[in-house]
């Protein structure tokens, strides 16, 4: 089994759905020749030609329109949003459009569509090409949302994604792409949408993450668990929307406390979603309140400022002192 | 050097003058064809004038009339072959129609029914109420018709306060740099709700703008079915070898812009009189009694076919179930997450008063 | 002190700011002859002039970047989206634009701009014209959201945003833009822009909602009073971002129970970022559940069925029976 | 009566050709002009490359190289009066400069200094990432400036790329419905990134686009700093009147698109070579060497300068305070709210380990 990247791994996905259904199409901003700004598409124009690999003219309400267009007559188009900021300008196609034609067309027209886009911030690059914006996707039902944190994990839900028969957001975290190898097997495997990972089992604090923040969090549980003498369970939630409920539910209600880190900012997102759920199902399991870290209330900053606006250690550190206080 | 605003000449592509009579040359087209062409522009009438009046009655929601833009309409469709997608906003249920969506369930449509959704095998898109959202679904359309090798054009149905959109922009450039089967069908009715087409854009014509695209680009007079669909044919030519179109049918919304509006807030009764007399179904009506294959007799009889027919879809309608609250979650996912298992048994919860 | 309805009330406010400062300038899909659609804007053209009183062309994302580019000129723009549902197109003007340029400057430029849409179901409008989108823009940092539910307050959180150096997003809720009238001062007063109004005070049971559901929670809570004897505490929360956690954190604290009730859609919505709130900072004064009544998670429904998918009585009803079942 | 795709000609504006030889006309402009366009020029390059050479070094962060477009912006920007108004993207820096943007400000900018964002004064607009973005608030800019009286033009600069985004199209049409004092400058340097113009539109000219708009378009050749600059201050008056402007710079980005891209992955040196023969620097020194008005040993002097201010500008930055993350707080709303309150103090709080 080959060690790779979280990009090899999404190039190799990419390129194995190709080869497997002819209705697969790769189309975005610089994704031919280029490969992508971050060679995710890396030689697939080279392979399978310049109608399934096609660069498009700048303009991401037309990429996720067209996307959509071509799903609902068959095909299975895999589009790119060259950085997640940059969803803002597709957003109408993205939630008004891909989202709703099922309802809309009484279930006749299915739109099975990917959307991916690097999202995560860390690594100094300009205004708008970082940020956490799933939060706005899990308001938008009619989506699915899915963000790896590992290349095997990428691998299988990517490739779950492109399978799926309705309209996916797959955030790929851009910090992460190289940052480790890991075994990734070529054949053909499914990381199932939807159901949320228990990376580590744990008895006394379950917290939940996802993508960019979860080798931050394992680091961190570590530390905890080695000093402190505590138990954590840490949850990939993997699938961003829908939750998996139950996986949550059932550690919390075995831990009694959760702490919930994200890259997006904190009034409003996810963590807000997961504190409430478990307030709801499983209030009477809490020893202490459910403590969110995540980003601050403000535009993305500048970048010599931004690793002290992210969730870093530290901030993680005093949200898990904050969890045990009670 | 300098490219002035107004140097592009566009001349309205025109056969039938106001009165019916050909202007220039012959029309390449059957008596039946001709016949046809004008009656379904009466079914359209006469559905658009019971949806009017169902609407003010109650039984059916808000409606988009379509009264004076039947030329445009059914020229366009008529030219289609069945293969051949439409991509509709609200205003084109006439095109619609033509094109094989079930009248019966149009009416479900604005009554609130899921089964409004059903083209029972007609290549017509889901209404789209969002402006110009529709042309880019068209694009991909268009886009997977050629990959398909279906031969099949996809005609993005759009009105004149449409272009306007960034969508409409992104649509026309996507289309022209990949070569794509596909026609924008733009009906200037002159207003969108209450904005005339000069507040719209500063352009002379709509035709002109797909210059901006390399695209070919043509006006026609869109009250006179005989040269809409003479120009869609046309066009069709072009598109199915890879070379959009944009058309821009030159029209007139005769009545409001839905059954919420009400137009004398904003426009002359002086200028709806001037297009009346350029109405579509009359025109057509004149050059084919003229031509001798139509009659006042005919004429009756036809109205009161597409009378019957209209009743006999609007009933159809009325006796289809309800749309139920638990259906909607049906229609979210190809499976139902859990999340919405549970709030679609909720529904069905006991009162508590 | 004249009675009139929230439109009345709406039209009187902008009538008034134009006169009191010609910065202001209103701009929008049909407000001018026509008068907006629900005639918010109706005589204002006649008054004003066609240079104050702007019919655009059909491009969303143009009247809210116009407007930006105004505001940071100087002028004090008041744009209205003819429908909420439409803001999607214009989702970057919104959230990375209007929202983002005073941090972009670094302090340097104001973008005092609001934008005007009416909101919400009921009232059997075709798709996409009914839709709460209010917990995207909660999850946007530099915009106000403010969402009144009578005449009064209309007229005094209206001026407030005119006023404010900030861009703020005013969401009428349609369904009551003639739905009662009210006493309202044709003089100048503000209703204060990120305070709630405990619209009712009570001992058992907070109920926290805003804009077009405040009627319908009024009517059920006063049954509730009169039927089960219990004393229901109601937030209306005028201001959706920034949210007032002192008045809401105080009243659970007094109460040990929350509802909320939303149009916009559960799963990610405003009611998980108080649900949040509550559990971080009030949780031991919790002594069961908070519980969110707010529409099911599709997209907005046809018209047939949107009275069942909206919190109507009978599902607020069903609320407050689970928050006092603990 | 159809508008066939190419109908359409533009002819570039030129004066100077490759070699700097003035091919056509005299230009209206003075020695003195002539000579501080060069140095600007010459600013501009020495900048870019230090900058270049400053991001190799991680000393700032990912940079634009304006390389091979420096009569494009120099040329713009020079014709412009105080109270006109720049709306840039990211690639425009040099425009920004002779308008009056502090060096210093934009190292800082690239440092990720709050400070960065200062123009002191200069009528800039922050630099927009967000393609096409800043197209918009352009309009908005110069409308305001109409209302106000103020004389003022706003110019949009924008790149071939930009031209694709929904905000260009609704931009040109409100700006041309409204007749507003603005210019929507295209840089058009043959490339998005790694997608070449041919395949970013299928109109032959970027110019031509102004004719869907109803307003008048020219393309010039973005090389020739004095055809650039001449067609500039010709648009400027026109759009004083109220009559916007869409200009075409035909230029080249002789770099890569930032400092994170490796042209060689999708480009042929070839294409670099030929349009290096081009270079606007080389073209507009031959022509005032030979006018008598520059020299080779002025022209030591003169990059040795630039150099020095690059340096000071550099080192200011170098020593300006850097930003602190209890700072960011301030600039969310004029007043903090509570949450950003307490999460501004939560910043202080002690370590855990
Ligand atoms: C994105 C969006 N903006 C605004 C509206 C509201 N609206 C519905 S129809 C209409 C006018 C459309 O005019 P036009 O494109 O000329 O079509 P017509 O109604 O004349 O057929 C407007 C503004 C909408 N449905 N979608
Ligand atoms: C909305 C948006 N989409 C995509 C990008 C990524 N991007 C940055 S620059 C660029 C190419 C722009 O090309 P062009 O407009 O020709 O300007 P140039 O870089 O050549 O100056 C792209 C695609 C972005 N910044 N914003
Ligand atoms: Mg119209
Ligand atoms: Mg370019």
């Amino acid at each position: 089994m080959p060690a790779m990247t979280m990009i090899e791994a999404i190039n190799l996905t990419l390129r194995k759905e190709m080869e497997r259904d002819e209705r697969v199409i790769c189309l975005g901003e610089d994704i031919g020749k280029n490969g992508g700004v971050f060679r995710a598409t890396d030689g697939l124009q080279d392979l399978f030609g310049e109608d399934r690999v096609v660069d498009t003219p700048i303009a991401e309400s037309a990429i996720v329109g067209t996307a959509v267009g071509m799903a609902a007559r068959g095909l299975r188009p895999v589009a790119e949003i060259q950085f997640f900021g940059f969803i803002y300008e597709a957003m109408d196609q993205m939630a008004a459009q891909a989202a709703r034609i099922r309802f809309r067309s009484g279930g006749r027209i299915r739109v099975p569509l990917v959307i991916r886009a690097p999202y995560g911030g860390g690594v100094k690059t300009p205004e708008l090409h970082s940020d956490s914006l799933e939060g706005l996707f899990l308001h938008s039902p009619g989506l699915k949302v899915v963000m790896p944190s590992s290349p095997y994990d990428a691998k299988g839900l990517l490739t779950a994604a492109i399978r799926n028969h309705d309209p996916v957001l797959f955030l790929e975290p851009l910090k992460l792409y190289r940052a480790f190898k890991q075994e990734v097997p070529e054949q053909d495997y499914i990381v199932e949408i939807g159901k949320a990972n228990v990376l580590k089992e744990g008895e006394d604090l379950t917290i939940i993450t996802w993508g960019q923040t979860v080798p931050l969090v394992s680091k961190v549980a570590a530390m905890w668990e080695s000093k402190k003498n505590v138990s954590i369970e840490i949850i990939d939630l993997r699938t961003i929307s829908p939750i998996d409920e139950e996986t949550i539910l059932s550690s919390v209600q075995k831990t009694g406390r959760a702490l919930i880190v994200h890259e997006a900012v904190k009034t409003g997102g996810p963590g807000a979603e997961i504190s409430a759920l478990i307030n709801e199902k499983a209030l009477f399991h809490l020893s202490g309140p459910i403590i969110r870290v995540a980003s601050f209330d403000t535009p993305y900053p500048i970048a010599s400022v931004e690793d002290a606006w992210l969730p870093n250690e530290e901030r993680i550190n005093r949200g898990i002192q904050e969890v045990f206080a009670h | 050097m300098w490219l002035e605003p107004n140097e592009i000449k566009v001349k309205m592509v025109q056969y039938l003058d106001e009165n019916g009579r050909l202007i220039s040359g012959e029309a390449d087209i059957t008596d039946e064809e001709l016949v046809s062409l004008y009656k379904w522009m009466v079914q359209v009438r006469v559905f658009d004038q019971r949806a009017l009046k169902l609407q003010r009655q109650g039984r059916i929601g808000t409606y988009a009339p379509m009264l004076g833009q039947e030329a445009a309409q059914v020229g366009s469709a008529r030219a289609l072959g069945k293969q051949d997608w439409i991509y509709p906003s609200y205003r084109e249920v006439g095109a619609c129609f033509v094109h094989g969506f079930p009248m019966k369930n149009f009416f479900l449509y604005t009554m609130g029914n899921l089964r409004g959704a059903d083209t029972e095998g007609a290549n017509v898109f889901p209404i789209q109420i969002i402006i110009a959202a529709q042309c880019l679904h068209a694009v991909g359309g268009a886009w997977a018709g050629k990959y398909n090798k279906e031969n099949s054009v996809s005609v993005a149905y759009v009105g004149d306060g449409g272009t306007s959109e960034g969508d409409f922009h992104e649509a026309l450039n996507f289309a022209s740099v990949y070569k794509l089967p596909i026609i924008f069908f733009v009906q200037n009715n002159q207003w969108a709700i209450s904005v005339p087409r000069t507040k719209q854009t500063a352009s002379k014509t709509i035709a002109q703008k797909a210059v901006a695209y390399g695209m070919a680009g043509i006006q026609v007079d869109g009250n006179d079915c005989l040269a809409v669909y003479t120009t869609m044919k046309q066009a069709l030519e072009r598109a199915r070898q890879g070379n959009p179109v944009l058309i821009e049918a030159v029209t007139y919304r005769q009545g409001p812009h839905t059954t919420a509006d009400d137009p004398t807030k904003y426009r002359d009764l002086q200028e709806l009189e001037q297009w009346m007399a350029k109405d579509p179904l009359k025109r057509m009506k004149a050059f084919i009694v003229e031509k001798g294959i139509w009659s006042e007799e005919f004429d009756q009889a036809e109205f009161t076919a597409a009378e019957q027919k209209v009743t006999e879809a609007f009933e159809l309608a009325l006796h289809t179930p309800k749309s139920k609250i638990e259906e909607i979650f049906e229609f979210v996912y190809e499976q139902k997450t859990n999340q919405l298992i549970e709030q679609q048994q909720a529904v069905a919860a006991e009162e508590v008063f």
